[in-house]
This record gives C-alpha cells, structure tokens and sequence, in this order.
C-alpha cells in the first residue's frame, strides 16, 4: 500500500469519526429529555408556541428524517439561524474563527518554540540541576488550571504592572480592514506597523496562558524521546565515528525523537482548542470560543452545533496533517505502511 | 570426587515453613524495592503527602472547617471581602463566607468527581480494550471508530455541548466527563494488548488450551495495570481540571454550592482589590492538581512505563 | 612478566588494569575488573566470552561512550604512545573516528532509520573525526562547493568496495529497506571510510543468517588484509573467534581468564572456563556434546570472592574462593588466570585437559540424570 | 516397526499480501510452499532454516496457530488440518510448544508456579494434585521448589526456557514442537538443555519436531533431519546421511558456513562455497529451482522447471537438478561418523550411551 492510500484511509477514517460526532449531537438534542423548541423559547412560552415551533423545526417528523434534514444542512454549511444572534450561524462562526485560529496558531508557536528547546537540554542534562528545574516548570505548566494562569497573568501584568491589555484583540484607537481576520496579518498588508504591534500586545498574555499545558507536555515527551533515542547503537555509532556533537544531537537525534512530540503535538490541539474555551472567557477574546460558551449559557442550540462540528473538523484535519508530516519525518511510518500487509 | 565443591545453592528446602518463609520474603523484597525506588523521589512522596493531606481535609470538612456553615447559602455582607486575617486565612468572599471553608468543601466535590468518572471511565475502557485488541478484527474497527469518534473533540468541548443539552449541573456534568472518558483507556489498554497479543507468552497460554477469558483477564489485564494505575493517577488531575474549567465558565457546580472553578470565576469579578477571593481557590486546585502529577510521574518511573496524558 | 603485552613491544592499543563499574539503585556493580589486554600492529585479537562478561562494556570503556556517571573508569588504555584516559575529549574525539573505528553488533540497530544511507555515509566521510566542525563551517561543506559530491563519490567507492550490489540506489535507500547483510556492508563501510589504523567490532555478523554470516566474514578478512588493520574484536563464538583471529583473550565475570595464540587455545584450552565452553560447543564430528557448565554467570553485584568462576568450576577447591588468582604464564605468547597452573599452591587437582573437562561435565550431568529419571518413571 | 504419529502432507500456508485503499489481496507471501514429512513415535526430526524460510510457520500451523491454506496434517492417524472444538482440545492435550525466546514466552507478572499451573488449571486439575505435580516438574527440569514463587526477571535465560519446558510436558503430551529453544541462550546453557531434552525424550517418550537454524546442533540429537529453503523443503533424510553426503548446493552451503573449532572438524565440512546474494523474499520466489539465485550451480533448467524430490542411495531425498546430473565430479564427501557412532552404541549400551547417535533401525 502506497502511503497516499494509508493517508485516504486515516481521513476516510476521520470522516466517518466526524459522522458519528453528527450522530451523537444530533442524538443529543432530540433524544434526550428537553424539547429545543422549549429551550429556545424559553420557560415562560406557552404551549402553543412551543408546538408551532416545533412543527416550523420538524420536529414532529420521524427520527431519520430530521437526521437527513440536519446532515443536508451541515453538508451545505447551512447550519441554520443563531437564537442569540439572530443570524446565519455559518456566518458567526466565520466571522469568529479567525480570532481563535490566530490565538491557537501563537499558543502553538510558543508550545513548540519553548517546549522543544527545554526538553533537548533537560534531556542532555539528564538528572542534573537543569532537568530538575525543567521538570518542575513542566509539573507547573500542566498542574496550573489555564483559565487561573489566564486571570493572574490579568492580575500581574493588567492591573499591576499594567503592561499588557487585558481584553480584546486591538485597542479601539485602531480600525483595521478585516480582510482575512486574522488581524496580525490585516495589520501588516495594510502597512498599520503600531496596530500590528497592539494586536501582538492583546495576543502575547492569553497565548502565552493558553499555551502553558502544552509546553510541559512537550518538554516532557521531547526529553523522554531524545534520552531514549540517545541510547539507541546508531547514536553511539555516530558518536563513536568522531562526528561533531551538535550534529549528532540537532541533526540525527532531535530527527528520530521529533516524531513522539509530533504524534502528541495532535493530542495538544485538541487540548488547546478546549483551553481555548476557558481563556477566551478570560480575556474576553472574541473568538469562537467565547461565542461557542455564549450559546451554551443561553441554550442556543444551532449556535453549539455548529462551534461542535468547526471544530471536529479542525481536529480531524490537523490530525491528518500531522500524519502527513510524520511520513515525511521518519521514513520507517511511511516504508512500514508500504510493506505491512 | 567434585560433588562438595561443585554446587551453591541447589540444595532443597527442609520443610513448609521454610519455603513459606522463603516466599513471603521475597514477595516482601518486591515492595520493599518498589517503595524505596518510589521513596527515593523526593517528588513523589511530596505529591503522595499532598494527595494524603487533601484528602483527609476533604473527608472531615465539615470538622476540621472553621465555618462548615459557609460551605452553602450563607451570608453575612458585614464580613464580605474581608483580606487575610487569622479569622480567615484566606479572607471572605462577596458574600463573607470563610475561604478556606468553602475551599474544603470544593475538594470534596472535586474528589466525588474524581471518583464518579474513573469509577465509570476506567473499568469500562479496560474492558472495551482488552476486547478490542484482544479479538482484533471487526470488534476492534467498530470499538476504536467509536474511541476515536469521542476523541474527536477536547473533553471539555464535548461535556460542554451534552450540558448544554441538558441542564448545567454537577451531575450531568460528570455524566457528560464519565460518558467520554472511557475512551482514553480503551485506548491505552487496547495498544498494550494489540502489542501483548503477539507476545509467546499468549500464545503459550493459548496451546495449553486457555480459553479467550483466561487470556484477556488472567494473562493479558496484568501487563496492563501499571500503565493503567499510572494513567489513572494522572486522570485525577486532569478531570479536576475540566472540571474547575466547566464550573469556571458555570455550566458545572453551581453557586452557591462551593466550586473551586466557581470561586475563581466569581472572584474575578473582584480583582485586583481582593485578590485572595480569586487566588487561593485558583492555587487550590493547583496544588491538589499538582500533587496527582508528581505522584502520577513518580509512579511512571516505579513502574518504567510509557504513559502520557 | 605482564600478559598485557604478549607479542612484546609497541602494541597500537594496550590496556591496563581496567576498571569499570556501575553506580546503581541496587548498588556497585564491578562489571570489568581488571582487563589487561593489547593489540599489536597489523594483529586480530579477539575478545570471547558469553552475555555478560564484560566485553562489550570493555570496548565501549576503550572508545569513551559509557558516561561517566553512573560509570566509573579506571586503569590505563594508550593507543599508538597516547594515554587515552587522560587525553582532552576533542583530541580523543580526532583519533576516534580517524585513526580508531568501530562497528557495533547489531546492523539492524547500528544505522540511523530517519536518514538515508548515502546522508549517513557523506557526513561521515566529511565529518568523522573532525568533532570541533562548526555549524556554519557544516553549513559551508555540506551544502557549497564539490566538497559533498566529493565525499558521495567516496562512499559509493567504499560501498563498492564492500561488494555491495548496486551502491548508487542504496544510498538513496533507507536502512530499513536494505536486508540485514546489506546493513552489515553499509556498517563495515562506514567504519572503513577514513581509513583507520585499528578496528573495534563488536560481534559482527551474529545476528545475521549463516549463509550470510559466512559471506560477511570472508569479505572481512579480505579488507583486514587490504587496509592493513589491526582488529579488536568481540564475539559470543568461539567458531567465529577462531575463523579470524590470530590471538584469543576469554573472558568471564569481568576478567580475562585465558589468552593464547588462535591455534594453541583451541588445541590445548587451560582454564577450567574455557574447556568447559569449547566443550559445550556441538560438534559436526558427531561426538558426543559435553552438558554445559552448571550454573550461571556471576551477579556484578555481589560477585563471587577469589576466582570468579569457582562457584562454577569442576575443580575449586578452598583456594579458589579465598583470593583471586594470579596470571600464570604460558611460554611468551600466552596465560591463565587459575591456581591449577600455579606450582605455589597445592591444587588437590592436576591440571585438567580439554578431554577430562567433558568427561567431568558428564559426570555432573549424571546426577540429575538420576534424580529425574526416579521421578519421571516410565 | 515404528508407528507415524505426526505426518504433513504438502502442506501451505500463505499468507495474504493486501494493498490499496480497499486493502484487497493483491498476492501472497507463500511462507510454507508444499512441505511433507513424517515423524515416527519417539523420534527426533530437525526442521533447518534460514530466517524466512517458513520453519517457525510449519510449527505454528501444525498446532492450530495458523490455519492451513493448503494440505494435510495427519496426527496419530486423525487428520486435523481444520479441527473441530473437540480435536483442538484433544490436540492440545497432546502436542505442546516451546517457543524461542525464553523471556517473551513467560507471561512477566506471573511467577514461575503459576505459569507452570495454566495447562493443568485449564484441564481441572484440583489444586493439591497441581502442586505436587508442579514440584515434581521442576524437578524433572533439574529445578526445585525455590523456583515457585519467583518472576521470570529473576531467572537466567537458561532456568526460563527450563520452565517453558516444564509447562510444555507438565499435561504429558506425545508431541514437542521446539522452535529454536537455545537460540537465544548462550552457549554452555544451550548444551545444558539440549541435555535436558535428550534425557526428557528418553524418559517420558516424548517425539519432537525441532526447529533450528543451527545444524551442528541437530547433528547428535535428530534422527531425521530436513533443509528447508523459502518455504520448501530442499532435502530430507536420515541425519547421519545428510551430514555425511550432503547433497543439495544448499545443504552444503549450510554446512561448510558453520564456524568450527577445531581442524578435525574443518575436515567434516564440505568445500567453502560462500553464497551469492541474500535469500529472496518469499513473496517473490524464483521461479523454476527456487535456490538457483544464489546457487553456484545453476543450469539453464533450474530457472525453467521446479525441481521434484529424487531418491538418492543412502536415502535422503533432494530436490536439485543438478545433482543427478553431477554428482560425482562436483560433490564430495565429509567423513562418515557413523562408524564411531556404531562403536558408541555397542560399547555404552544402557549407562551413558545417551550422546550417541541413536540409530532406530538397527
């Protein structure tokens, strides 16, 4: 089998995942107790109202039948109206996603930028004073709930030191042309090098807090991979044939032991995405997060729907990329594929 | 003409007790090296302590609280947002209940929450991976399609849109947390069988003519329960986690129950003035959070397993 | 005399009174105990001995790559006048890899999965023993100029030279897509490519098929004579051992108990240790096989006082245990480490020959014999 | 005079090769490509081979592991290639395996009783009559009663494949399946249980189908001994016969490759021939003479027609086209043992003959 094949089947095999998530939503809704027409209409509305409802959202037609109805409208993006809003749900969260995309998109950077490093050197240090101090910030980093790092990263640096904003994503002095809505790059094409800057100065806390649990992971799974491929005979071979040291650690070990953190880095999305839950609240980021909690808090059913399947379909399309990058990283995922069965 | 100078230690035991002797020894020696490997971490014991200590505040809340009446619907607004004195340790809150009261109290449903998901998760994800990767197959397509469909969103996503299903609460929050976590496990078990089911020793065990039970159970579940023990512990700290996170952004425990989660949600309403209502329960959950990690990782090294989070 | 240095003067490697041990949570592990041992220019020695005795530790103690702790290293090594021991790592770092090259056990193992054999090999070829390379001046060579098509060339030479099929599309292959042999050839090729004056191997070969195996050693033996090289090689195999060497050390528990020139250790084994273990070898003479030796390999920990062997040994007797014995040597070329050749002591035993020694391993097995034979009942 | 117990007739097994999207068999690896032979009751036959040589997958599919693609397995006179429940139960009470690695084959959290207990646990034995039986197979294994309660990381490789054997006979089967049980021990212990096996077979009429890829093992302790190449058998006979004369390239290649250690032994060694080349996959075997990539031999016909198995005086049966027509130029002769061997069986009749090589049909 060619590793294309195995990749078509991996997301073959994330479809389907996404199908079942459908089908467990879906389930969610109408089969357990509460009517989302009375939720949407809330307590006070009578009887009537709520039937009529109901009738209008088909749900008086058969099980099935309602479960066609809502794929046919996930499928075309039709993810009906916002209770809340008032609008198309599609258009909220396109207009949402880009503020946590850019939020997830630097939690990772500084995930990687910081976790990578750390983990090399705590693993080169084994059991010295260096991999005692990492392995600390690393119990830190995944023991301290996000949302409370978030509210005293507010404490320290907003109302303390008053360093950073400690909401929202730019200061309202600057108006920028949302193009694209990930507004570090709206900044920069239109040339606003002072908004750009602000934008940085809104992202840098929330980031940073947001990337806090999945540094530790990272630090921790680099440095238990690069010792274990430390021992391996090839890197006692490279060594033993005078190669320079930093060769061997950044080139032919860090290579090997990349590919733990890189099966992990897929894991640590998902765990970012839900952070993200919890920080955009703190900051008050106006991301589809917060506006995913938002739609919970006000029973906004349509709303939590479509923040569900976004971002499903994220977690299932960076897991697919990451598979892709495995098979580039280390040739044995992609030969072994080939050859097994 | 060799025999008295050739053998050390082929010699038979005399009697029963010698041999009983013998073998509680060295089941005594197994532990005896397992704890003091455990105990040489200083981490581990620390987090161990910290666990112990919580846990037994937690037990005896309502004895050892300086206000166990503060835990629920209590006010006295003349005491409200009081900083740290000896009264309150940790100050008031906005409605001047005791802090550390009603921090005490959040361990206790922190902890029911603990027990409440793994109780479910984990007995239930043994089970559905040994048999996934014991039959392999079919059973074990159908089995992991469905683990990976639970795993296709964060925990808290997902306990997010059952709640909101349903009614924001404590229980169904750990309803929608146990519905879910099962997954991880089944996980875990099911790659450790899917290796171990190619070991000899299964095979051995299957031409002495052991039947799929006494494979799955017997053989196989053994290998499985340090990673599991080891994974669990880390659970603990992770579902304490979520859980804070669901009563922070309020669809978990629910004022004026005493949520760790809740109190840093309400307190922050307060910042920067009376920053202890914030804090102390924040750091609360953090050191009882921490302490499962250390532990958790003292373990893995106990045990020299691979498991992460 | 010391048997340090048996074929006499100027040795390109001799070791010392070596000393290793472990620092572990169980304790001191004293895992090579005082290894004399050398090399002479041009010379094949083998070490021998079976898991656990302290010959891979040994080589690996020689080139630098046991970290230093949890190991502790003591003694003299000098290769070609230079103490090693004492020498700066980037000087030691110069000679390894130029001067001194190694090919480890296990070819599957030996060659990193993630990069390519021809990457594997340029690098080598440009950069083994030059451990003070820069990143920028890496950069500069690797990447500009002809100096890495240069260094191809050269290792498909080599590749060639190993008689490697097709040399061009193993380089732009994977390890994991060549069969064990061919690994081994890449493994050889690679420790040749700097030409280095002395080779340390490591069990080279034995995982590999027998008909493969043969192959791998006869083009060994052809590049030894070739380039000229003095060997320091490892092996669990006697047969191996004796197909390529021309001197023999055997080792157990951490000591060297027996060394002898090739012919006259297979003709004429002395230690008690060695006869027992060419004795246990089966034979195509269709000879009886002798039953092994009782027992098994002594725990570092806490290993046996005075000769190791003795708990093991058909012949101990009270001396054994109380102290170690001395090297007693045989002629010029050859010793024993055992009391039976010592004419100081009263050994209640004469020296026994290889003959006596699988008589004695039968007898041994005969008590059992008569134990399971009650038991089993037929 | 001997009754077969064990026979395997042209038996496949192939296992399928899958590929694409859709994982559809697209071809097979052909692990086991039409082997047959007999072992009679109380005999020894050695099944020889290189890696990929199909040698561990005859075992395994003997004892139900695998299941058969093709052929027959006939034991004690009952065919049992597809076993019903009933015949898999019977046969398992019966024929019992040894596996290679002595570590992997021991379950690690249990200890060595409770590992030995499992077959007869399984058949109901009651606990008492286990213990006792456990004592007395330890015992047997030249162990003793210290070893009940201790875990396999405790044991030397030697004392695990000790109470892998133990486990083995601990329900008295007629059939052993060795695969490779010394190959992963050292020398010294590899003798050890070689001895062990030796003494068992004699005492408890045991029939064993030994898996080696070593020849000089099987030279004293196998009645029968078969080549196997690329999941064929290339030659098979009387094991004094086969090292005698070998008469297949591969036998000789086999044999000539073994490292000895002593010149007398040199002189029981065919001329050096080292091989070309590396064994072919077995998904891709050579057509005609499946060894003929790598023999010095080769002819145009080899590539063309497979060879059958020819009757050779002395009895071993070889497929190779070129022996019939070479054979005296070409191949020479090693030193026939079996005039020792005669001596030793005359002269140690019932002591300490147990080396000798034992010729049945005398």
């Amino acid at each position: 089998m060619k590793y294309w094949q195995y990749l078509v089947r991996r997301l073959t095999g994330g479809v389907v995942s996404l199908l079942g998530l459908s089908i467990i939503i879906f389930g969610v809704s109408r089969i357990l107790p509460g009517n989302p027409a009375r939720m949407a209409l809330g307590a006070m509305a009578s009887e009537k109202q709520v039937r009529e409802l109901s009738r209008e959202m088909g749900l008086t037609d058969p099980l099935w039948q309602q479960y066609v109805q809502y794929m046919q409208g996930l499928l075309t993006g039709d993810l009906g109206q916002s209770l809340e809003t008032k609008r198309e749900v599609a258009t909220d969260i396109a207009q949402y996603l880009p503020a946590t995309l850019e939020l997830i998109t630097v939690a990772m950077m500084f995930t990687v930028v910081f976790g990578i490093p750390l983990g090399v050197i705590a693993a080169q240090n084994k059991d010295g004073a260096v991999d005692h101090a990492t392995r600390l910030v690393a119990f830190f980093s995944v023991s301290v709930p996000g949302f409370f790092i978030g509210v005293m990263f507010q404490l320290i640096f907003g109302y303390l030191l008053e360093w950073f904003p400690i909401t929202g994503r730019l200061a309202s002095e600057y108006s920028v042309d949302r193009e694209t809505g990930f507004l570090l790059v709206d900044t920069l094409a239109a040339g606003q090098v002072d908004a750009h800057l602000n934008v940085w100065l809104h992202l840098l806390l929330p980031a940073l807090a947001l990337s806090m649990a999945g540094m530790g992971q990272v630090m921790r799974i680099t440095r238990s991979s690069m010792i274990d491929v430390q021992d391996q005979d090839y890197v006692a071979a490279e060594r033993g044939f005078g190669l320079p040291s930093w060769l061997v650690t950044y080139k032919y070990t860090l290579k090997n032991a990349f590919v733990p953190t890189l099966t992990i880095l897929g894991l640590l999305y998902a765990s970012l995405l839900g952070n993200a839950f919890l920080i955009e609240v703190v900051f008050s980021w106006p991301g589809l997060a917060l506006y995913g909690v938002t739609a919970v808090m006000n029973n906004d059913f349509n709303a939590v729907v479509g923040v569900t399947m976004t971002i499903g379909v994220a977690f299932v399309s960076i897991n697919f990329v990451i598979d892709v990058l495995l098979g580039r990283v280390d040739p044995r995922i992609r030969l072994q594929v080939e050859e097994a069965t | 003409m060799s025999t008295e100078t050739t053998d050390a230690g082929q010699s038979t035991p005399e009697s029963e007790s010698l041999l009983d002797s013998v073998v509680s020894q060295q089941r005594r020696e197994l532990w005896a090296r397992a704890w003091k490997r455990f105990v040489s971490r200083p981490m581990s014991v620390a987090g161990l302590l910290i666990i112990l200590v919580v846990v037994v505040a937690a037990l005896l809340a309502p004895v050892v609280a300086p206000y166990p009446e503060h835990a629920g619907k209590y006010t006295d607004f003349a005491a409200a947002l009081q900083g740290p004195s000896l009264d309150h340790p940790l100050g008031t809150d906005h409605v001047g209940r005791d802090v550390l009261s009603r921090i005490l109290f959040g361990y206790r449903l922190s902890l029911m929450m603990v027990g409440v998901v793994l109780g479910f998760g984990v007995p239930v994800g043994v089970v559905l991976g040994l048999v996934a990767g014991y039959y392999g197959g079919w059973t074990e397509t159908i089995i992991m399609r469905l683990t990976d469909t639970a795993l296709a969103l964060p925990p808290l996503v997902m306990a997010l849109a059952i709640t909101s299903a349903l009614q924001p609460t404590l229980w169904n929050a750990m309803l929608a947390i146990a519905a879910l976590w099962w997954t991880w496990h089944t996980r875990l078990v099911q790659s450790i069988v899917a290796s171990e089911r190619t070991e000899e020793y299964v095979q051995a065990a299957e031409l002495a003519g052991a039947g799929p039970l006494h494979v799955m159970f017997r053989e196989i579940l053994p290998n499985t329960l340090s990673p599991i023990l080891v994974k669990v512990t880390l659970d603990a700290g992770f579902v304490i986690l979520i859980g804070a996170g669901l009563s922070f952004i309020g669809v978990g425990v629910q004022p004026p129950q005493p949520g760790l989660g809740t109190m840093v949600s309400q307190g922050t309403n307060y910042l920067p003035d009376s920053w202890w209502f914030a804090v102390f329960p924040g750091l609360a959950i953090f050191i009882l959070v921490m302490g499962f990690n250390m532990l958790g990782d003292g373990l893995r090294d106990v045990f020299d397993v691979e498991v992460n989070r | 005399m010391t048997l340090a240095e048996p074929i006499g003067d100027d040795p390109i490697l001799s070791v010392r009174d070596l000393h290793v041990g472990f620092d572990s949570f169980d304790g001191f592990a004293d895992v090579v105990d005082g290894v004399d041992l050398s090399v002479g220019r041009g010379e094949v020695v083998t070490v021998a001995g079976e898991t656990g005795c302290g010959k891979s530790v040994t080589m690996k103690a020689i080139l630098r790559l046991l970290s230093e702790p949890p190991a502790q290293i003591e003694g003299e090594i000098t290769f070609d006048g230079t103490e090693l021991r004492s020498l700066p790592k980037r000087e030691f770092d110069r000679l390894k890899g130029r001067r001194m090259s190694l090919i480890f056990q296990d070819p599957m193992s030996s060659l990193n999965p993630t990069f390519t054999v021809g990457e594997q090999l340029a690098d080598t070829a440009q950069f083994g023993g030059r451990s003070d390379t820069g990143v920028l001046e890496y950069v500069r060579r690797r990447y500009l100029g002809g100096e890495r098509a240069e260094a191809r060339e050269r290792a498909v030479e080599m590749l060639r030279e190993v008689q490697m099929p097709d040399p061009e599309s193993v380089m732009e292959s994977y390890p994991t897509q060549l069969s064990g042999g061919m690994r081994q050839r890449v493994l050889i090729a690679q420790a040749l490519l700097n030409d280095p004056d002395l080779l340390i191997a490591d069990e080279i070969g034995t995982a590999l098929d027998v008909t493969i195996h043969d192959q791998i050693m006869t083009l060994l033996e052809d590049l030894i004579a070739d380039h000229d090289l003095s060997v320091l090689m490892i092996t669990h195999n006697l047969g191996v051992a004796r197909q390529v060497s021309d001197r023999i050390y055997v080792m157990y528990g951490g000591r060297i108990v027996e060394t002898a020139p090739t012919a006259a250790l297979f003709d004429a084994p002395k230690h008690p240790y060695t006869q027992g273990l060419v004795a246990s070898i089966p034979r195509l003479t269709g000879d009886p096989m002798a039953e092994g030796i009782d027992g098994s390999v002594p725990e570092y920990l806490d290993p046996p006082s005075g000769c190791r062997f003795h708990p093991r040994c058909p012949y101990a007797h009270e001396a054994c245990r109380e102290h170690r014995p001395e090297t007693i040597p045989v002629g010029t070329d050859a010793g024993v480490e055992c009391v039976l050749y010592d004419d100081r002591h009263d050994a209640p035993y004469d020296a026994p020959t290889l003959e006596t020694t699988r008589a004695q391993m039968g007898t041994i097995a005969d008590q059992s014999q008569t134990t399971a034979s009650e038991l089993g009942g037929d | 005079m001997s009754e077969t117990l064990l026979a395997v007739d042209d038996l496949e097994k192939y296992f399928p090769v899958k590929s694409g999207v859709l994982k559809r068999t697209t071809g097979h690896v052909k692990a086991v490509d039409g082997v047959s032979f007999q072992i009679d009751r109380g005999e020894t036959m050695a099944l020889i081979g290189e890696s990929g040589s199909g040698k561990s997958t005859v075992a395994k599919t003997i004892v139900g592991l695998h299941e058969a693609t093709g052929g027959t397995v006939w034991f004690d006179g009952e065919d049992v290639t597809h076993p019903s429940e009933e015949q898999l139960d019977e046969m398992r009470d019966r024929i019992q395996m040894v596996f290679q690695d002595p570590t992997s084959s021991l379950n690690p959290r249990r200890t060595v009783g409770t590992s030995i207990e499992v077959p007869m646990q399984v058949r109901g034995v009651p606990a008492p009559e286990r213990q006792e039986r456990i004592s007395e197979l330890l015992d047997l294994v030249e162990l003793n009663d210290e070893y009940l309660y201790k875990y396999p990381h405790e044991l030397s490789g030697g004392q695990k494949q000790r109470i892998n054997i133990a486990r083995a006979i601990s329900i008295e089967p007629d059939l052993l399946l060795l695969d490779e049980p010394t190959s992963a021990l050292d020398v010294s212990v590899q003798a050890k249980i070689i001895g062990l096996l030796e003494d068992l077979q004699r005492e408890l009429d045991l029939t064993y189908l030994f898996i080696t890829h070593d020849l000089s093992l099987v030279r004293n302790f196998a009645d029968e001994t078969a080549v196997m190449y690329l999941g064929q058998i290339q030659e098979k006979g009387p094991t004094r016969e086969v090292f005698h004369r070998p008469r297949h390239p591969y036998s000789r290649a086999l044999l000539s490759a073994i490292p000895v250690t002593s010149e007398e032994e040199e002189s029981y060694k065919p001329r050096h021939e080292p091989l070309e080349g590396e064994i072919p996959s077995p998904r891709d075997v050579p057509s005609g003479c499946r060894f003929r990539t790598r023999c010095p031999y080769e002819t145009a016909t080899c590539e063309t027609v497979e060879p059958a198995f020819t009757d050779t005086d002395g009895g071993p049966l070889v497929r190779c086209h070129v022996y019939d027509e070479n054979y005296a130029d070409e191949f020479d002769e090693v030193p026939d043992v079996g005039a020792t061997a005669a001596v030793d069986d005359t002269s140690s009749d019932g002591g300490s003959g147990q080396f000798a090589v034992t010729s049945d049909g005398e």
